[in-house]
């Protein structure tokens, strides 16, 4: 009852009290310009697959728009982004931002993965923008509100939503057709738990056997997060507890994905030196070309098949991109299933999150003094980057999916869309030219429609744990796995090799909870 | 000058000779020629199946655009990260060259106390891993710099230089020195004689005595600050040639043969350099160590 | 008067390297000492630096090393890297500069080109060309070769089978080629400095290639390759940039793969960038280095070294 | 113009002595040979005067003024080295004018002055030249202008000529002469080569093992050297020193069986000496086929002839010695032949110190 008071009081107080970003921004331009600021200099760091451009775009927009709005009011400051630096390697990115935060030459904005938001917000290098939040709340509300929750830590708000995706579980069409794999509401039997890894195994099994594909599963190479991590999830585990605020070893369902990995390579339906596979040249290729039957991937395969050019087409002998029809005819999607009967299916999302640097704007003059309104003005430039055509423009070239409900419904707008086909949208000139290209290769409706579609999966959605010492712990699964594949290790072996390691090491030891054992009657495979 | 054997040899051991060194070097024959191949493909030419490759330049001219994507990617100046790639190299090259021209010099030349000590820590500091040194230099550049941005920007460029060759003082110290050691002393003699300061005698008659051996040096600086990069990454505010690439070198979702143009792009300047000064490389070394 | 002059344009030649000895050499070592007993990590210097952590780092660092079969294999891996590739480098340089001597004066411009391009190859890139030549299916260089010559009929994962000898032959092979040619370049240039006389009067006396070589040519280079062998020593113990891209990009097995020099970066440089344990393991590595860079200057006789300069100046 | 005097001067490297307690006077206008073979220190005595070494003790004045430890650079010297040491990226020009140019004269007055002295060694033709372009005659010439184009207190020169052809070498050393003499300019001048120093030096400075063995006119260090090796080392072929043992009562010097008189010898019979070095010049002796008073009897061991001149070898016991004679006198090897040696020409020494004892 009392909560219910509260929640009551908060209600009605966001209402009385929320305001419109357009009323914050003419509040902070007139602010800005009675302390003779003409001009606010941003800089914007950004990373991810060459498409994801709105990431530093998206804020050259915003700043646009809010420029248009102070001269529409007549108020005589203009942002000025100074540098947009996007780099594809968002580890790197993260990296550099670590090194020149604390000098203060690092980007005022960054788009990374929120996981990156534990150490960053630990650090103080992140500003806490939950004021602003509640102030702007009107306009938080069009959020999902997981989404949002992603980027909270600690009790603070360090990011708004940039996009988010779904690990589908996709199925070569063709090739389940070759081995009677019936795929008529399959996603339904995933959904409700009753198309398991065991039958995922039977069936992969059944097609290597009959010759059907030379693989019956591809999945990622290199890193253990985030695909992987599915595993633990789908087996019912967890990788963190929010209590203690530990991360969580939960040896049985670990033991249990590295049996899987264990099993698929000892009888070659997975490659044994999958995590050595180069993308381009094998990873990509093989699961375009039909040479396995399931696949682990992301929402943003879809447009990087048609994309890049990793299908031999027989017919010709060159390599060339997927059509839309082609992706859509050949893949089926599921979500990641559940990993035994009893279990439930799930998908993993690493969100991209916003963030604004602690030290955003300290560039400009009269930084000290001012520092309340620069904040606030970071704010609303992420937020006006968040608008929900911006958000459904990165969800579409990129095959990410939105974090608001209007850019999700913008998605669904075959006009919109053709619009955006032609760039006939209110865009700055220098976005157009960025999008140009990309806009022709990736706006059309079947892969509009295919992010509608999957969109259902962030119900069953979950996060790797936002802690500082899981890159550490994900970089142990990394070797792991590989050394299973290659058979280096039995699952129980390699389960121990991960306590040792996580034993050896004081810091992993003291952050990370082991529970559970090794089940002993568990059995996989034939 | 002597350079190499006489010729009591038969054409076939030469040959024999040469084909042995060429076996030898097949490895980075073969892999820096598919580099240089896979710049004007489609796909990557990494095994010899050439069935799927086609020419093309696309690859070339996205990368003169400053795109390092087939599709989409940001735009950025190439060419301004060449021109901080060259300024970073050059203040790398000068300055390396400058210490170790006065500092070989003095050890070369001039009688002082811990002059024995000085030559013998150019050597130690070498087994100063620059891994370890770095988070040291990183500790001192937060102290040190400015707090304007525009300020911060220049700082940037003149840290990463003066840390960057640091790292390479040693070994163009050792260089200089041995070069300043064949020097005859009766050149130096005659211009104090005649009235110059140690300083001037350096300047006007010694320097341009060792051209092979400066610019040889310069040439190593020189390679050294266009390779950099976890200095440059670490330190310099602006993007340069070996950062940009690299931070668009990543597997997953990086277009290869791009890539490999751009690899290409960034040796081309080396490979300039190089050839433009064998003959030198080889003399200086010849005198760099002589004992 | 006269004397303070002299100091004075002394101090003007020295001034220079002084500076960066200290600046650059000197005080980074005392606060990388420094820094290994504070908990300084994700380079946040204004809220770590002023925390005394003890021994903790140390701590944690020996605790890894007693419990972590990785570090410890990281630790065989060293002792393994930098003699054998030390090994490659002297001999690989010495066999080229003395090939090179054998060989005409144009066979020797393009083979120092050749063997020049690994220095010269940026770092990413020289990784990338090597990812590409050892990859572990057949799209690898190596593995087509092989297979189209019909010596092996499946693909090898070279720097994962076969451990740990493929890590590290793949390892050892990539930075070899890169110091091989430091040694070419300074033996070539000392086999040239040997007086002709002594050539002809071998040849005259009817010495053979290998006679000229090991009775003339090596010993009167003797030095060189003392002088070789201890500053690429240095420089191995030393070197993590070669070989961190191939063992993040998998080419090669993590611990296996990694040296000493690459553990200490990957902890400053990556996962939880934890510079004070970063630091701890560098003062290790540096006493190790220092004690290894004195032997060598016992080794080498340093006093040879240094002439005293001619005249009262 | 200036005098130079250098003062109980010890030049030590390490445990090696190169030159000990030296000392010795040039007069203003003096050229001066410092003469001694390889080793004795004489070139190290000049980097002494033109401060290019300090001295380990001792002190040295240019016209009563020390100067010891002045550095080369303010003490107005011109040097002319060996190799010449040309700087061989300047022209021919710009070697020479140097030196002017670090007075920070103005262009004209170098130009004038180079010109002067390009003019007078006769090298004006070669100005814009470079040094590897030259001669070696004319590099010479080059580097005593760049010495003399700054008009120098004191004109050091270390042995410049040895790097030139015999032919070329008369002829340098005679216009440096000539040089010297019209530019009345203090000269030291280093060599090994005793003709040269005899032909050029208005005062020899003979030096051995770093010592100072004797000092004086050419004439003087010829006919009179005070030290066995003085004697030995002037003259082309030098002195013959020959061991002579004095019978007291016969008031004899015996060189082998041959017996000598000569009326110094009473007064070394005073000192108790009993042998003695005795030594002559080759061209103080005469050969006759026929015994006369005070002659040595010896065979002819071997005869050069020289031209004008012929060079003969004797042998006296196991001793050796050399007479020019003419060549008209014709001697066949292993003839016994009876030696006269100019008396008022034989110089004693002692068989000990080397020291003359008349």
């Amino acid at each position: 009852m009392k909560k219910f008071f509260v929640f009551l009081l908060v209600l009605v107080s966001v209402l009385m009290f929320a305001k419109s970003l357009e009323e914050g921004i003419i509040e902070v331009g007139r602010n800005l310009e009675k302390n003779g600021i003409s001009e606010v200099r941003y800089s914007v760091w950004s990373s991810g697959d060459p498409n994801s451009v709105i990431r530093v775009q998206g804020i050259v927009e915003a700043a646009r728009r809010i420029n248009n709005i102070w001269s529409k009011n007549n108020i005589k400051v203009k942002i000025t982004i100074r540098e947009t630096r996007y780099e594809l390697d968002f580890t790197q990115m993260y990296q550099e931002f670590l090194s020149k935060q604390p000098l203060g030459t690092a980007g005022d904005f960054l788009v990374n993965s929120y996981v990156y938001i534990a150490s960053l917000a630990e650090e103080g290098y992140l500003l806490d923008i939950s004021k602003y939040a509640s102030k702007y709340s009107n306009f938080m509300a069009d959020f999902y509100t997981t989404q949002v929750d992603a980027a909270r830590y600690k009790g603070g708000l360090y990011g708004l939503p940039q996009d988010t995706e779904a690990r589908p579980f996709y199925i070569r069409r063709d090739i389940a057709a070759k081995v009677g794999l019936d795929l008529i509401d399959l996603d339904k039997k995933v959904a409700e738990g009753k198309f398991t890894w065991l039958d995922v195994y039977k069936w992969a099994k059944e097609t290597v056997n009959k010759q059907a594909s030379e693989w019956g599963l591809i999945h990622r190479r290199g890193t253990a997060h985030p695909d992987l991590m599915q595993f633990i999830l789908a087996f019912g585990g967890t990788l963190y507890d929010s209590k203690t605020n530990k991360l969580v070893l939960d040896v049985s369902a670990v033991y249990k994905w590295l049996m899987i990995e264990h099993v698929f390579s000892k009888e070659k339906l997975l490659p044994s030196d999958m995590m050595a596979w180069d993308w381009a040249k094998q990873v990509h290729p093989a699961i375009v070309d039909g040479k396995t039957l399931f696949d682990i991937g992301g929402t943003w395969y879809w447009t990087e098949w048609q994309t890049k050019n990793y299908y031999t087409d027989p017919k010709t002998g060159q390599t060339r991109g997927l059509t839309p029809e082609e992706v859509k005819n050949w893949f089926y999607y599921t979500l990641f299933p559940a990993g035994e009967p009893g279990k439930k299916p799930v998908t993993l999302s690493q969100p991209f999150m916003w963030m604004i640097s602690s030290k955003a704007g300290s560039q400009n003059p009269k930084y000290a003094a001012l520092k309340e309104t620069y904040d606030e003005l970071a704010f609303l430039v992420v937020a006006m980057a968040s608008s929900s055509d911006i958000n459904a423009i990165h969800s579409i070239i990129s095959a990410h999916l939105p974090v608001s409900q209007q850019a999700a419904k913008l998605l669904a707008d075959e006009k919109w869309l053709t619009d955006l086909y032609n760039l006939n949208i209110d865009l700055d000139d220098s976005v157009k030219t960025v999008l140009r290209d990309i806009v022709k290769a990736t706006v059309h409706p079947i892969n509009a429609k295919f992010l509608t579609d999957v969109a259902y999966m962030l119900e069953y959605t979950n996060f790797p744990p936002m802690h500082p010492m899981y890159p550490k712990l994900a970089a142990i699964f990394a070797e792991t796995v590989d050394n299973v594949l290659r058979g280096r290790m039995t699952p129980d072996k390699a389960v121990e090799f991960v306590i040792g390691k996580i034993n050896a090491d004081l810091d992993l030891k003291q952050n990370i909870l082991i529970v559970g054992q090794i089940p002993a009657d568990w059995r996989f495979g034939d | 000058m002597v350079t190499g054997d006489v010729e009591t040899k038969g054409r076939i051991k030469e040959i024999f000779y040469l084909g042995v060194l060429l076996a030898l070097s097949a490895p980075i024959l073969v892999v820096f020629v598919l580099l240089v191949i896979s710049s004007f493909g489609n796909q990557m030419a990494t095994n010899f199946d050439f069935s799927a490759f086609r020419f093309t330049l696309k690859n070339w001219r996205l990368l003169f655009e400053g795109r390092m994507a087939i599709t989409g990617g940001v735009r950025e100046n190439i060419w301004l990260h060449f021109l901080s790639t060259a300024v970073v190299a050059g203040g790398v090259a000068f300055l390396t060259t400058f210490v170790g021209a006065l500092t070989g010099y003095a050890i070369s030349r001039i009688k002082f106390k811990g002059r024995k000590i000085l030559l013998l820590s150019m050597l130690l500091i070498h087994a100063l891993p620059g891994s370890v040194l770095i988070v040291g230099v990183y500790f001192l550049y937060r102290v040190l710099m400015p707090q304007n941005l525009v300020f911060i920007r220049y700082f940037s460029f003149f840290y990463v230089i003066l840390a960057r060759a640091a790292l390479e003082v040693p070994l163009s110290v050792w260089l200089m020195k041995g070069f300043f050691d064949l020097l005859p002393w009766e050149t130096e003699w005659s211009a104090l004689v005649d009235g110059a300061s140690r300083f001037l005698v350096w300047r006007k008659i010694l320097l341009p005595l060792i051209k092979p051996g400066i610019v040889a040096v310069l040439i190593f600086g020189f390679l050294a600050g266009w390779q950099d990069l976890i200095y440059v990454r670490t330190f310099l505010i602006d993007r340069t040639l070996a950062t940009f690439i690299e931070s668009n070198l990543e597997t997953e979702m990086a277009y290869m043969p791009l890539l490999a143009a751009a690899a290409t792009f960034y040796l081309l300047p080396t490979i300039v350099f190089y050839i433009s000064s064998q003959q030198l490389l080889f003399k200086v070394y010849a005198g760099g160590i002589r004992r | 008067m006269k004397d303070s002059k002299r100091s004075l344009e002394l101090w003007a030649f020295l001034v220079p390297a002084l500076l960066i000895l200290v600046v650059f050499y000197f005080l980074p070592t005392i606060l990388t000492i420094f820094i290994s007993f504070t908990p300084l990590r994700n380079w946040n210097i204004d809220r770590y630096a002023r925390i005394f952590a003890g021994w903790r780092n140390y701590y944690r660092l020996f605790y890894a090393i007693q419990n972590d079969p990785s570090v410890r294999a990281v630790f065989l891996t060293t002792a393994v890297f930098v003699p054998v590739t030390l090994a490659i480098n002297v001999l690989g340089g010495l066999a080229l500069a003395l090939i090179n001597f054998f060989v005409g004066k144009r066979s020797n411009a393009l083979i120092n080109t050749i063997w020049l391009l690994p220095r010269m190859t940026p770092i990413a890139v020289y990784s990338l060309v090597w990812y590409y030549f050892f990859h572990g299916s057949e799209i690898g260089t190596l593995n087509s070769i092989l297979i189209k010559l019909g010596i092996i009929h499946r693909a090898v994962s070279w720097g994962q089978e076969f451990l740990p000898y493929g890590a590290w032959s793949v390892i050892i092979f990539v930075n070899g080629l890169v110091g091989v040619s430091f040694g070419m370049i300074v033996l070539s240039s000392a086999v040239k400095s040997i007086p002709t006389e002594h050539i002809i009067a071998a040849r005259v006396d009817g010495a053979t290639d290998w006679q000229l070589c090991r009775r003339i040519l090596i010993p009167q280079i003797r030095w060189h390759i003392m002088y070789v062998a201890t500053w690429q020593l240095l420089s191995l113990l030393t070197s993590y940039a070669h070989t961190y891209l191939l063992v993040s990009w998998r080419l090669v097995d993590k611990s296996y793969g990694t040296p000493w020099a690459l553990y200490v970066y990957e902890l400053a440089f990556t996962g939880v960038f934890d510079q004070g344990l970063a630091a701890a393991s560098g003062v290790f590595l540096v006493i190790v280095g220092a004690i290894l860079g004195w032997l060598t200057l016992k080794i080498l006789g340093f006093n040879k070294l240094v002439t005293e300069p001619r005249g009262d100046l | 113009m200036a005098m130079v005097e250098v003062r109980r001067v010890t030049k030590t490297f390490g445990k090696v002595v190169a030159l000990s307690n030296v000392s010795f006077t040039i007069e203003d206008g003096e050229f001066v040979v410092l003469l001694g073979p390889s080793g004795s220190g004489k070139t190290t005595l000049m980097y002494l005067i033109a401060g290019i070494y300090k001295p380990t003790s001792g002190q040295i004045f240019f016209d009563d003024v020390e100067v010891t430890k002045v550095p080369p650079k303010d003490r107005n010297v011109g040097l002319v080295f060996q190799n010449w040491a040309l700087y061989p990226h300047m022209t021919i020009f710009e070697n020479i004018a140097f030196p002017l140019t670090l007075k920070k004269m103005r262009l004209s007055q170098i130009k004038e002055k180079v010109l002067q002295v390009a003019q007078m060694l006769h090298i004006d033709s070669f100005l814009d030249r470079y040094p590897w372009q030259l001669s070696g005659g004319q590099q010479q010439r080059v580097a005593i202008g760049r010495a003399l184009v700054k008009e120098p207190k004191i004109l050091l020169f270390d042995e410049p000529l040895s790097n030139l052809d015999a032919l070329l070498r008369l002829n340098v050393r005679a216009e440096i002469k000539k040089l010297q003499k019209d530019l009345k300019i203090t000269s030291v001048y280093v060599t090994h080569d005793q003709a040269e120093a005899l032909a050029i030096a208005d005062k020899i400075v003979v030096l051995n093992n770093g010592f100072v063995v004797q000092i004086g006119t050419p004439d003087e260090v010829y006919t009179k050297p005070s030290h066995t090796f003085v004697a030995s080392f002037l003259g082309n072929p030098p002195a013959n020193l020959l061991e002579a043992n004095l019978s007291t009562e016969e008031k004899i010097a015996y060189i082998g069986k041959s017996g000598l008189k000569h009326p110094a010898f009473d007064l070394l019979l005073r000192s108790g000496e009993k042998s003695f070095i005795l030594a002559f010049r080759p061209e103080h002796a005469t050969i006759s086929t026929h015994p006369t008073s005070n002659s040595i009897s010896c065979f002819v061991y071997t005869v050069e002839p020289m031209g004008r001149e012929q060079i003969v070898t004797l042998q006296v016991d196991e001793h050796f010695f050399k007479v020019i004679t003419s060549v008209d006198q014709k001697l066949e090897p292993g003839q016994n032949v009876y030696v006269l040696i100019d008396l008022s020409k034989i110089l004693v020494y002692s068989s000990k110190t080397g020291e003359r004892l008349f």
